[in-house]
């Protein structure tokens, strides 16, 4: 048990990768096959790229506030690689290339951040939860999910994501033991990317660190390298095991880095300085991931550069069809308030429509 | 045929509904092995296991915020609140999520759940133990809010909450819940959310109330006929979608309104429904129409809580007051 | 004199109220360090230290809830929520405490802080970034809500704000943060709290608004004094305890009353204020009391929102509507 | 240390005084002088006998809800016997032998119970703040009491109660989480009474005790048998001191059991068994305590004999008092809402008054 043998406690860090792509310990390294090791590094990369071109359109003023996840790319979608397509992703919101792992298109994430509700409405065999802005609540829904998961029987998991801000929060707590006591099967990410906005992880907890809080809901937690997309893959297929053996919960808290601004309304430069930033660029899951895949002969450096211009393309390309969707029509704003619009909401459409007409709108 | 108490009724329909659908889960605190603190919920463990009904930890946004979560995966959650006092550490749950994940999600995810609670004072309890939040809930676009009155409705209403597709909350005039009794029919009944009941007709006056104050207005209504004075009596039953068109009906008719509640009177129920009746019947108004309601004050502790509760006499005197206007 | 926005007109408050008063404390989720998402506090932990401005961990009870103890223990915080859409895990304490503790306690343990918070659509901006709430606080009895729409009442107000014995919901209209400037003294302002501000004379028509939709309605009735119709502007500033005398007199003159909101409409503000005109003027009433509000629906993003959002043509409309009642 | 030495994790439990009273190990017990001994058994044994005729009045009819404390003396009223008195005690809601030993008399505690706000308006220089009823939201107040202590450079502590039950809210971790992070002087005790109304410990949490909760906030934690005076006496001790040098809270989980009902109206028969209760019968505070302090020839089983009639007088004479208070002025549920009443609540009161004297009233 990967749990067992690093002990939050004694600070240990769960590292397959090590921070120049070498592998640190053969006896540590996850069966994966090939396919998915470069799904998984496509699915980082796309994420790279079309976080990279987000950042661009709003500085164009053609794209609305927008969360970026440079650096947390193997944090978000190695969990993801390690589930089944009939896993439950429950994201927080920062989670772009986690999502489009499990299947989410990258228009409808730009649509998203376009400002367009239809931007959270996903296949419905994604099985992926919308993107939930009040911080940590998606962790008690995510519970719920997977209560309701092993109640039917079904053989299937919810992974949820948290910020490390996240973890200071009450519906955290409730919901980790909430999933602990009533056994569910539940994993939990904790995308501890060091900030929380400008709050430095030591202003939110004193804890030594956060998988630490597993102790509290006496289930097993685990500190991962979360730019190591290999030991994040490890970490997240032991807890879904576990989770389907009726063990419970696993509180896994993936060391990672935002690279960027917290969203593009945020100026980093206020509050942190550059040597950090230096520190965990030289970290950056990409490259070491890369590296690993060029040793493996699954990927060349030209490969490579021409996914990123296929990326770049299709992030482009992406766009500017989420451009071309416009404005949300008035009806759609009013249609999903109930399953049926009750009387007193027609009327306030109808009587908005009759106000439009007469000022010939 | 059986006869039954609002709270009975409420156990009966539970029993009832989740013999017929699988998928209903009702947990919360003291919820399962017990029952409820008011036996709510009683014999539902023991006749459906622990999986379908259990003691949830003490922590009400884990609660709904579950709920959320099994009504996303395929169940339907029927949650308690020990009262409704305490829903305020699961009311995040609620606004941001329960009422709108459907808006949210495009229609993708819906989450269709009942929230029961207790709710109003008269109990001579603690703090915290008799408040009437209805507008907390009423005001927040995505929900439903029901109120019965009488174990009739309680067994519609709440059949009614249980197979709605979307979040209904459903509170409980915990005052009514052994005051009386009904005879019901076993089989399964359906009173429309939504729908007001008037439960007498009359030309001079119309009254609107829901939950215990129903009953204090029966009381305060009975004998006026013979002082001249002809009042409509309205059971709101449901607070939000409101039933509209049966309070605009009856001003119409009546030319006057009186809406009584136990919620505090500044930003309350009542403010909605005469701006409503502003904008439905202005012509028709012979008097302004007014509320009875409580103060704008915390409800007071057992000692001070009659000087809070609203008597038949003091909506009778409102009455009288409205019709010599 | 100094010429300020909205936003810095609260930033130079703080500093001057925390610079006279050592019990000031300020928190808050970023409100240290970098001063703030809106850097209304910039300056303060750099020129107060880390003890009097900091930021606190992400977690709204925590905020509230320990304002209220270090409040109890004599300090006045002056705590922000980042968003008024977060302030709902944070509400637990506002209503179950923050109202309550002197009533409780009979006067022994007062609870003098200030919450501020942003609010408020138009501003382009994530969910949960633009709800108006503040019906959800004026109808808890034992909370004052102060909405100030310019510079000059956000610092007046802040300052009785902070000076206030009793908790204090501070709303600021995000909308306006930097919208315009106005001259201010550099000495210490105060605003009565409950106190409307009338912004035009009219004989015609009452309008009352608060927040970013005064400056929406002063654009709306720019040039009806051309087209014969006197409105009468009136910036209600405190929500509660609100100011019913200056509208109701207004009423009494003009015998209409319109009231502009951005909360939805059910249940919302403007209910109060109608149902009170109707206690207080209805026979000077010649058309029915009306309010303009946001539709009962989840405010839209972005690409929605302006849906929402209340232009000054719809209240021109709205008010000729009523003029020709 | 205490926290040190008695691991939570370990399994631990603090002990001084065994179940029949003798000393466990001679270096744990803590220095308590004579008359603080006796100050603590007799507020313990007042407690009791206050609790016991609380019971009895409801039954009758003329108390109302009361929660009572019966078989938690020990836990709470030692912890209270370790502060000093600029400290400041924040309860739950079942600590009325805490309160009392900090100066609250019992005619304001039976108000309380018999429905009156003045049972929470204790003297101001006291420091306890009122009665809780929403679970676990007063560790917040705490949490702030404390932070303000030691913004003011004041030499106080606060110390909170609250139950088993309470460490599943959020407001339980948000406060502590705030207490840690913020290095406040708090002490934090968990009455774990086995019980949250008819939901068992087992039912709340997986974590394998409460104490252990403290490792997700980076302050230490210790478990500590509740009935033992001796041991929650130095645990409280230590804790307090740490919190004035600056070393932030300490959770301390006092193992203890509810004797009693939830409240009056609640029918434990329902959910637990009589075995269980005999085991805990056994284990009772006082009987413990009394027989260490006729040991050390601090009592006699006369004297003993003697205050337990003196406390059942007081209990019935003080009742009888409080039932003489009558009902609340209406003036009185008006005024403490704001420091001035405002104008609408002015007419509000004067209409009322208007209508009563109207109908003769
Ligand atoms: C309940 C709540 N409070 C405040 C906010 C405002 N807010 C948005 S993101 C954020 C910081 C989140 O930090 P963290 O959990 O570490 O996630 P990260 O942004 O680093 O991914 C805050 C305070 C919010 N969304 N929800
Ligand atoms: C937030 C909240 N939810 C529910 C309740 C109802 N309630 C009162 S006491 C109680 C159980 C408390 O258990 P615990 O914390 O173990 O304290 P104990 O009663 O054992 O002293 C509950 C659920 C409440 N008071 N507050
Ligand atoms: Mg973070
Ligand atoms: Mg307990």
């Amino acid at each position: 048990m990967l749990t067992k043998k690093f002990d939050p406690l004694k600070k240990k860090i769960f590292q397959v990768l090590d921070h120049e792509g070498n592998i640190v310990d053969e006896k540590l390294v996850p069966k994966i096959d090939d396919e998915t090791l470069l799904k998984m590094y496509k699915t980082m990369l796309l994420g790279r790229v079309a976080d990279t071109k987000a950042l661009q359109y709003q500085r164009q003023g053609r794209m609305l506030t927008y969360a970026p996840i440079k650096g947390q790319e193997a944090a978000q979608v190695a969990p993801v690689a390690a589930l089944e397509k009939k896993d439950w992703m429950v994201p927080a919101f920062r989670e772009m290339a986690g999502m489009m792992y499990k299947g989410a298109s990258l228009e409808k994430l730009y649509l998203y951040w376009y400002g367009n509700e239809e931007g959270n409405h996903f296949d419905e065999e994604l099985r992926i939860l919308p993107i939930s802005v009040p911080i940590a609540s998606q962790v008690n829904h995510a519970a719920g999910v997977a209560y309701a998961a092993k109640y039917k029987g079904d053989k299937e998991v919810a992974l949820v994501f948290v910020g490390d801000g996240g973890t200071s929060h009450g519906e955290f707590h409730e919901g980790l033991n909430f999933a602990a006591v009533t056994e569910s099967p539940l994993v939990v990410v904790i995308q501890n990317n060091q900030w929380a906005i400008s709050t430095p992880r030591e202003a939110q907890t004193k804890a030594q660190n956060l998988a630490s809080k597993a102790i509290g809901y006496g289930i097993p937690g685990i500190l991962v390298d979360g730019n190591d997309p290999l030991a994040m893959y490890a970490a997240v297929k032991e807890a879904r095991q576990n989770a389907l053996d009726g063990q419970g919960p696993t509180l896994i808290e993936a060391l990672t880095y935002r690279l960027g601004p917290h969203t593009t309304s945020d100026d980093p430069t206020i509050y942190r300085d550059d040597k950090e930033l230096k520190h965990w660029e030289a970290r950056d899951p990409i490259i070491r991931f890369k590296k690993y895949l060029i040793d493996k002969k699954l990927l060349t450096e030209e490969e490579d550069e021409k996914l990123q211009k296929e990326y770049n393309d299709y992030s482009n390309k992406t766009f500017k069809k989420v451009e071309k969707s416009g404005l949300v029509p008035l009806d759609d704003v009013f249609n999903y308030t109930y399953e049926t619009l009750p009387k007193d909401l027609q009327k306030q459409l109808s009587d908005y429509k009759t106000y439009l007409e007469s000022e010939g709108k | 045929m059986a006869v039954e108490t609002i709270l009975s009724a409420i156990n009966k329909t539970l029993f009832e509904q989740m013999e017929k659908d699988d998928s209903i889960v009702v947990f919360g605190e003291d919820v399962g092995f017990e029952g409820g603190v008011f036996r709510a919920t009683k014999g539902l463990q023991q006749k459906f296991g622990k999986k379908r009904s259990f003691d949830s930890p003490l922590a009400e946004s884990a609660i709904i915020g579950g709920a959320i979560g099994m009504a996303v995966n395929g169940l339907k959650p029927v949650v308690e609140i020990q009262f409704s006092g305490f829903m305020f550490p699961g009311y995040n749950q609620i606004v941001t999520h329960a009422a709108r994940y459907r808006n949210r999600t495009r229609g993708l995810h819906t989450v269709p759940m009942v929230i029961r609670m207790p709710y109003g004072g008269g109990i001579r309890a603690l703090e915290h133990h008799s408040e009437s939040l209805e507008t907390l809930f009423a005001s927040i676009p995505g929900l439903k809010v029901v109120i019965p009155s009488t174990p009739y409705d309680a067994k519609g209403l709440l059949t009614s909450a249980i197979q709605d597709p979307d979040p209904v909350i459903f509170m409980e005039p915990k005052r009514l819940y052994r005051a009386f009794k009904q005879e019901l029919p076993d089989k399964e009944i359906k009173v429309q959310i939504g729908k007001a009941k008037t439960l007498k007709k009359g030309d001079d006056i119309t009254v609107v109330a829901w939950g215990s104050l129903v009953r204090e207005a029966e009381k305060a209504i009975k004998g006026l006929e013979d002082e001249g004075i002809n009042v409509e009596l309205i059971d709101l039953r449901t607070i939000q979608p409101y039933d509209k068109e049966a309070i605009a009906e009856s001003v119409k008719k009546t030319g006057r309104l009186l809406v009584v509640h136990e919620a505090v009177k500044s930003f309350g129920p009542g403010a909605e429904i005469i701006s409503m009746i502003n904008e439905e019947a202005f012509l028709y108004l012979e008097a302004p129409p007014t509320r009875l309601t409580g103060f704008v004050i915390t409800i007071p502790l057992p000692k001070g809580e009659h000087h809070f509760i609203i008597t038949p006499e003091q909506i009778r005197s409102k009455i009288k007051e409205l019709m010599a206007f």
